[in-house]
């Protein structure tokens, strides 16, 4: 009895170490998408450069753990910021999808770019996080879990806080949904948008370094499911509001847990999908989007 | 009577936008509705046509209920409107547009179109020949192929009436029709709404603010406030009524 | 205070001003007017640097205008009330207002500036939390109207501020914009409604197809007959 | 693309995975066999002076692109394919090559189906250098219940990995026919990175090992969070587990008591050459994969050199008896009725960072 | 007379043309097999393309997971041929329609739902697919379905010129325009009496049913399918066909299949490179021609007069 409580309860916090890497990586995904509008499929990828960074630096540059993450982060803001600048800008006023398309076409790039610089090899991180892990009543928490999971939420309450009472956050919301008429207000809204890809790319550079030095190993193209996960997670949450995010990836998390716990651990991804569509059916915006009709 | 709205009620969250509301509109008539900003004039309009669903109350017409119908359905009861921001298919053609209108009135299936049928080249027929006459009646007829968005604002405006009657309403619903015109096409505005009501046996309800249209064309006007009708009647009548006058028209009357 | 010189603007291959020249003194209410397409808008535009010209100069209190971009403009002290309202949709009224007020850092005076907008604008206090976009069309124009006074601009372009007005706001808005004219601000106005504009302006033109036809104080354009016919709808 | 030996050159082609999923073992292939060529070309070439060039196309480590990758290789007259390196896009393959006539030497695809044809025949035109799945499943239980003592074992299988079910399936009907019991079998997905949760479950069932035949990358995550959740039990597995990274990822104490199948032992006296070479032209070790691509390769190049000539039949026909053939994995002799090679295989023990020779286990 | 005017007529001898140019080059085998294996991939993904614009393009959705229903086309239609033993026809037709089936039943319920919500959605739905063939033992799972070529460039060649006629001739009837009005701005287009879910829906299941017929053929010319196949990245680069042809023109969509099978097939030979040119020819397509190679326009036969439906002078 106390065994499969046990059990479950390993499980649980199982979901929730994945789930809160998930939730990383949506926060920068969601914060994009609430401002620019775009599905920057290209985030996981960044994500991918953030942790190759960090690998560099920590592995070759033998910088410690919190320099190196800087670092990650301060290099894929302004990777960020010129992927925006060159492959985004320039389709602002042109349909949504031809900008989902050059954002496929930059992480494409980004993966096979960084697959001719870096090779198709796996690398792994220097153990730069403690591998430890504490054993509280039976059950197994890693160091390096609780640092994700915490991080998470310190980042999420600052993104929101962020986003909605700052003036850079209010000026982000204004040119999101009009442009022109943030100019007519002062704001200098090709900034302001770098901005928003500077933090974005800056988180999932974060991301990136936890992931790799969490899981330990990165690849050219270890940005892709999470990438995937990560905006399901943004979805479930509803796209565009940063505790959501954290929500989503936290439940996106726990059920693929509870699935593999059930010895289905096959049918992880379809379950996913399957409780996103079930949740979007019965929530069109997701769970805690708003339904905002618009107004005729 | 044609439509029969019987306390009629909206609330957004707290707001009630419409509250109440009893309005009765006989066949053929051509009836005013208007009001403050924010009176939920517009959201009548939104509730008659199935965007928003009614917190209270019934909708008749035609003697039947038309609550909780899809905008769609509603249409098809015989409903057609025009939007306070225009809503053209702005990239289609300008005969695309009315021709789309003419939808439920096609002759041909599916099938029948991906196999070629006779019957589709005989109901496309039909329907571009009606097109074309409705854009003649509009004056539009020359404008057929260019595309809609690039016409002028007036229009733009005149084409989305067009559009409107190609549906073959019994009740056309006309949101601020002359917002962004001149007076000059205001006037042309008023002779054609005359004209369709007249030509068309149709019944007309319309939102508008501006008051040389308002009381040259309608012969019965209802006045919202707070989405309560506070006066109807007459465009005499409520010219000089004292409530209206102090809610909407403003001292010096028109 | 505003001098136009010659100005020309494009889109595309369509030549919409055709070399323009006006100019605006301080304190007064000037009226664009002209029917649909003439280019009143894309005036007010180019004034405010959403639109570049392709010829011609514009200069504010002597200092040149092209060329700068649109959110140094507003800093110079020029304010737009843009043609559709163009308010934020997506953010409270409250947070609408603060928008207008992005490059003050004064904040005291913020703070008094909001006062007197909702004085001037009550339903707007009443609306304080409400999403803008589920506003009315009024209400959405006084909102646009209030942002725009939030940057406390020297000069105000308003674009068709009577669109979709009820009559009696109609002639609150312009007795507004007379008081705020009265207050100290400069006004270039827009407007269809031109019986309403001349009866407020200080001086007028008229536009036609991107060029200027007519010009001189509202007064003698509103007897003149052409003007009657054409725009008075008399 | 000039006909053949038209330049006084020979194109074998590499039908290779170089993008996608398994793009490493392209990669190292790719490598070993441009190691082999190179070192031909530099003795003068093969046939009196030709050169051997190298036709690569990418399959992007899919199975319909490996099918249009060999049909443009066979247009391009190649006498040989080498590759792809994982068994499912073989058998994609395989089609084309044998409607061409053209040989293709799989230098890692271990699963038994793959050089045989419907109704038991093998097929003509499909080789390899390196042994079968099920021989390596079968010599992972015989060594988890004669050497390791073990009486329960749970399974973990990679399940988009045919090569993974190959030895999964050998390894639980040898240990069971052997009296172990199975207690718990468990799925993943290559590229999961999160094992936790079926580690979770395993967990539970307590077995004495834990046989895990997936490729190095999972295997070190695997061990790492199986030993982080407190699970001390051995792991055993494939010939998969062969690489330096294995024990980066996950962390040399970790990995401490796992054992595995493989191909050949690092310090064997045949490798060493071959080693020291490929460190120095390629900057990093080479592991198996790089290994038996070598191999492969100059099983052609022997190939060419008995027959004499390029034509593919007549170099099918050499592969068919080869026998004795010394390559840096071992002595290969091909079965001609399964076209497998006969040779042996050795288990390494990881120990401190390090996979040592433990034993070695031959064909029986 | 109509629908044999003389626009037609030419478009009827070229296809012809076409084909019979083709099929007497491979009976003469003149065509090496790489080029014909390229060939059928073009049939293939033009079906693919131009059934995607269909919902993507003309009715406005946003589907990125249209590779899930060519896998449901298929594995079914390989179910039909290898273990029922049933003639081509019939299994490709399968595939068509239990694909339909199930684009049917997924589109009821989500395509109510907006944009990246329903991207998401048919992402999902893709992936859902795969993995539950991931998981079927009976189609071999992981390693995948061997399946014998029965399909011959007759099959392809028609199959294709078919399903084109069926997308232009629904396309360019009042069904289509109310599928195009919906794109345009569906609350109008409910308006104006169009019920915007069954027209939706109606695109969503040709569609499918079309990307079904796509996958039959593949199955049953590559001797192998997978679940890997079938992922998201095929679903991402049927997208990329549409929009780089032009999203809402099924002439661009044509095009775009045909770029990219023969530029995938020509960069092959520089494998490293493949991705990174692939990548930044998508980028520089995208910035130069946000609106794709064809716009929103058909390519037309100009010289020959007015469209097939005449338009209004
Ligand atoms: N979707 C909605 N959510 C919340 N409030 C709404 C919504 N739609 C309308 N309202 C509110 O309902 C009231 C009535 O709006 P409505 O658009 O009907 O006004 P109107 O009479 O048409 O005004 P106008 O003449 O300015 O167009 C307004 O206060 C508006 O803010
Ligand atoms: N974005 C644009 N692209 C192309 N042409 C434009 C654009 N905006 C305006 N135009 C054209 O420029 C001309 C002037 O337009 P503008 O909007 O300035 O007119 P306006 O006088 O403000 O008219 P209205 O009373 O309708 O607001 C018109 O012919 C219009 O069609
Ligand atoms: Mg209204
Ligand atoms: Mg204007």
């Amino acid at each position: 009895m106390g065994h499969v409580l046990r059990e479950g309860l390993q499980q649980v916090v199982n979901g929730l170490s994945m789930g809160s890497v998930y939730a990383l990586i949506a926060l920068g995904y969601t914060m994009v998408y609430g401002i620019v509008k775009l599905i920057n499929f290209a985030h996981g990828d960044v994500m991918m450069i953030g942790a190759y960074v960090g690998w560099l630096a920590t592995s070759r540059l033998h910088m410690s753990f919190v320099p190196a993450l800087l670092l990650a982060m301060a290099s894929c803001a302004l990777l960020g910021v010129i992927i925006e600048r060159i492959a985004y800008k320039p389709l602002r006023n042109a349909t949504r999808v031809a900008a989902l398309i050059t954002a496929i076409g930059v992480s494409l790039f980004l993966e096979y770019g960084n697959m001719l610089v870096a090779s198709a090899q796996v690398r792994s991180y220097p153990p730069v996080l403690p591998s430890v892990s504490y054993k509280v009543g039976g059950v197994y928490l890693q160091y390096g879990a609780i640092v994700i999971f915490a991080t998470t939420i310190i980042l999420m309450i600052l993104l929101t806080l962020t986003v909605r009472y700052t003036k850079i956050g209010k000026a982000m919301r204004a040119a999101s949904f009009d442009k022109d008429a943030a100019l007519m207000m002062g704001v200098n809204v090709n900034s302001t948008i770098s901005a928003t890809f500077a933090i974005g790319s800056a988180l999932a550079a974060a991301a990136g370094v936890l992931y790799g030095a969490y899981y330990n190993t990165i690849d050219p193209l270890m940005g892709i499911i999470p990438g995937l996960k990560a905006f399901i997670a943004a979805v479930l949450g509803g796209i565009g509001i940063i505790p959501g995010a954290v929500v989503g990836g936290l439940v996106l998390g726990l059920t693929e847990s509870a699935v593999s716990a059930l010895g289905a651990s096959t049918w992880r991804d379809a379950v996913a999908f399957l409780i996103l569509i079930l949740v979007l059916i019965l929530k069109p915006s997701g769970l805690f989007g708003k339904n905002v009709r618009e107004k005729v | 009577m044609l439509l029969k709205l019987e306390h009629l009620s909206k609330s957004f969250g707290g707001l009630k936008a419409v509250a109440d509301l009893n309005i009765e509109i006989g066949q053929g008539e051509l009836v005013g509705l208007i009001g403050p900003n924010g009176a939920g004039k517009t959201t009548v309009f939104n509730l008659l046509t199935g965007v928003y669903e009614p917190s209270e109350g019934k909708m008749i017409f035609a003697g039947k209920d038309v609550g909780g119908l899809r905008p769609y359905q509603v249409t098809h009861r015989g409903i057609a409107r025009t939007f306070q921001n225009i809503r053209l298919f702005g990239d289609l053609s300008v005969i695309d547009n009315v021709k789309i209108a003419f939808h439920q009135h096609a002759k041909y299936s599916a099938f029948s179109a991906i196999l070629r049928l006779p019957s589709f080249f005989r109901s496309e027929d039909e329907m571009e020949s009606k097109a074309l006459a409705l854009l003649e009646v509009f004056h539009l007829r020359g404008r057929a192929g260019e595309v809609a968005k690039n016409l002028p604002y007036g229009e733009q405006r005149r084409l989305e009436i067009a559009r409107a009657m190609a549906t073959e309403p019994r009740l056309l619903l006309l949101d601020e029709p002359a917002a962004g015109m001149n007076p000059q096409e205001t006037r042309g505005l008023m002779e054609l709404i005359r004209w369709l009501r007249d030509n068309f046996q149709l019944t007309i309800l319309l939102i508008e603010h501006d008051m040389s249209l308002v009381m040259g064309v309608c012969e019965r006007i209802y006045v919202l406030d707070y989405g309560m009708i506070i006066a109807s009647g007459t465009p005499e009548e409520i010219r000089t009524d004292p409530k209206v006058i102090e809610a909407y028209l403003g001292e010096e009357a028109i | 205070m505003l001098a136009i010189e010659d100005v020309h603007v494009y889109y595309g291959a369509i030549h919409a001003l055709q070399g323009i020249s006006f100019q605006v003194n301080q304190g007064e209410i000037v009226t664009l007017i002209g029917s649909n397409g003439a280019g009143k808008s894309t005036s007010l535009k180019t004034i405010s640097g959403l639109l570049r010209p392709k010829q011609g100069k514009i200069r504010f209190n002597g200092e040149e205008l092209t060329g700068m971009p649109a959110q140094k403009i507003v800093g110079r002290g020029i304010s737009q009330v843009p043609e559709g309202r163009r308010i934020f949709a997506n953010m409270t009224v409250s947070e609408n207002l603060d928008m207008g007020a992005y490059l003050r850092k004064d904040k005291p005076e913020i703070k008094k500036d909001l006062e007197r907008i909702f004085a001037i604008f009550p339903r707007l206090r009443e609306r304080k939390g409400q999403v803008a976009g589920t506003l009315s069309g009024g209400e959405q124009q006084m909102l646009a109207m209030g942002r725009a006074l939030m940057s406390k601009p020297q000069l105000m372009l308003l674009d068709e501020p009577s669109m979709g007005l009820s009559p009696l706001l109609v002639k609150q808005i312009f007795d507004i914009i007379k008081d705020i004219n009265a207050q100290g601000t400069t006004i270039l106005l827009v407007e269809q409604n031109a019986r309403m504009a001349l009866s407020v302006a200080t001086r007028a033109y008229v536009l036609e197809t991107g060029k200027i036809t007519l010009g001189g104080m509202a007064q003698e354009l509103a007897a003149s007959e052409d003007v009657r016919k054409a725009y008075l709808g008399a | 693309a000039a006909g053949n030996g038209g330049g006084g050159t020979i194109k074998v082609g590499g039908d290779l995975e170089l993008t996608g999923g398994q793009a490493m073992f392209g990669q190292e292939a790719q490598n070993g066999i441009k190691m082999a060529f190179d070192q031909i070309n530099a003795k003068g070439g093969v046939l009196g002076g030709k050169k051997l060039a190298l036709d690569v196309a990418d399959n992007k480590s899919d199975p319909g692109e490996a099918t249009t990758a060999a049909t443009k290789l066979v247009g391009d007259n190649v006498v040989a394919v080498i590759g792809p390196m994982t068994s499912s896009l073989v058998a994609a393959a395989t089609p084309v090559v044998t409607d061409s006539k053209v040989p293709l030497i799989t230098p890692s695809g271990t699963n038994a189906k793959l050089t045989m044809a419907a109704g038991g025949k093998v097929q003509p035109y499909i080789f390899r250098p390196c042994f079968i799945d099920p021989f390596q499943g079968q010599v992972g239980a015989k060594f988890a219940l004669g050497t390791l003592h073990a009486k329960t074992a749970a399974v973990i299988v990679d399940q988009k990995s045919d090569y993974a079910k190959g030895l999964a399936d050998t390894f639980i009907s040898n240990f069971t026919a052997g009296g172990g019991k199975i207690v718990d079998q468990e799925k993943y997905a290559s590229g999961d990175k999160d094992f936790t949760s079926i580690l979770t479950r395993i967990k539970g069932t307590n077995p004495d090992l834990i046989w895990l035949p997936g490729y190095y990358n999972d295997d070190g995550l695997i061990v790492k969070q199986a030993r982080d959740l407190g699970m001390k039990m051995p792991f055993a597995g494939g010939d998969g587990w062969d690489d330096p990274s294995l024990f980066t990822i996950g962390t040399p104490a970790a990995l401490n008591d796992t054992y595995y199948v493989d191909h050949v032992a690092n310090d064997s006296p045949d490798m060493v050459q071959f080693v020291k070479d490929y460190k120095e032209k390629y900057g990093h070790e080479p592991n198996a994969m790089s290994a038996l691509s070598y191999d492969a390769a100059n099983m052609i190049i022997n190939a060419i050199q008995t027959a004499n000539s390029g034509d593919p039949a007549k170099i099918t026909a050499e592969l068919d008896k080869l026998t004795g053939f010394k390559g840096v994995t071992g002595e290969i002799t091909i079965d001609p009725n399964t076209h497998n090679p006969q040779k042996k295989a050795v288990i390494k023990e990881n120990k401190n960072g390090k996979g040592i020779y433990l034993t070695s286990v031959s064909p029986s | 007379m109509k629908v044999l005017n003389k626009k037609n007529l030419v478009i009827l001898l070229a296809v012809l043309v076409v084909y019979g140019g083709v099929q007497a080059a491979i009976a003469a085998r003149l065509i090496p097999p790489f080029y014909s294996v390229n060939l059928m991939l073009i049939c293939v993904y033009v079906i693919l393309a131009t059934s995607l614009n269909l919902i993507n393009g003309v009715t406005g959705q946003f589907s990125i997971g249209h590779a899930g229903f060519m896998a449901i086309g298929a594995y079914l239609s390989a179910i039909v041929s290898v273990k029922l033993h049933g003639p081509l026809g019939a299994a490709i037709l399968a595939g068509g329609i239990v694909s339909a089936a199930v684009g049917f039943l997924v589109g009821l319920p989500t395509l109510r739902l907006k944009g990246d919500y329903l991207a998401i959605t048919t992402l999902g739905v893709g992936q859902i697919v795969q993995v539950v063939f991931f998981n079927t033992n009976y189609v071999g799972g992981a390693a995948g379905f061997t399946v014998p070529r029965t399909v011959n460039w007759t099959w392809a060649f028609w199959l294709t010129v078919i399903s084109v006629v069926i997308i232009h001739n629904f396309t360019n009837s009042t069904h289509g325009r109310a599928c195009i009005s919906v794109r345009e701005n569906e609350i109008a287009a409910e308006a104006m009496g169009i019920n915007s879910t069954k027209y939706k829906v109606m695109a969503f299941t040709l569609g499918s049913f079309l990307g079904g017929l796509a996958g039959g053929l593949y199955a049953n010319y590559m001797y192998l399918i997978q679940p890997t196949t079938f992922s998201f990245l095929t679903s991402f680069n049927i997208l990329v066909m549409v929009v780089l042809g032009g999203l809402g023109s099924m002439t661009g969509s044509i095009v775009g299949a045909v770029v990219m099978t023969v530029l995938s097939a020509y960069l092959s030979q520089f494998p490293e490179w493949r991705m990174v040119l692939t990548a930044l020819l998508l980028i520089v397509v995208m910035l130069f021609r946000p609106s794709g190679l064809l716009g929103t326009k058909e390519f037309n036969l100009g010289f020959l007069g007015k469209k097939g439906e005449s338009r209004a002078a």
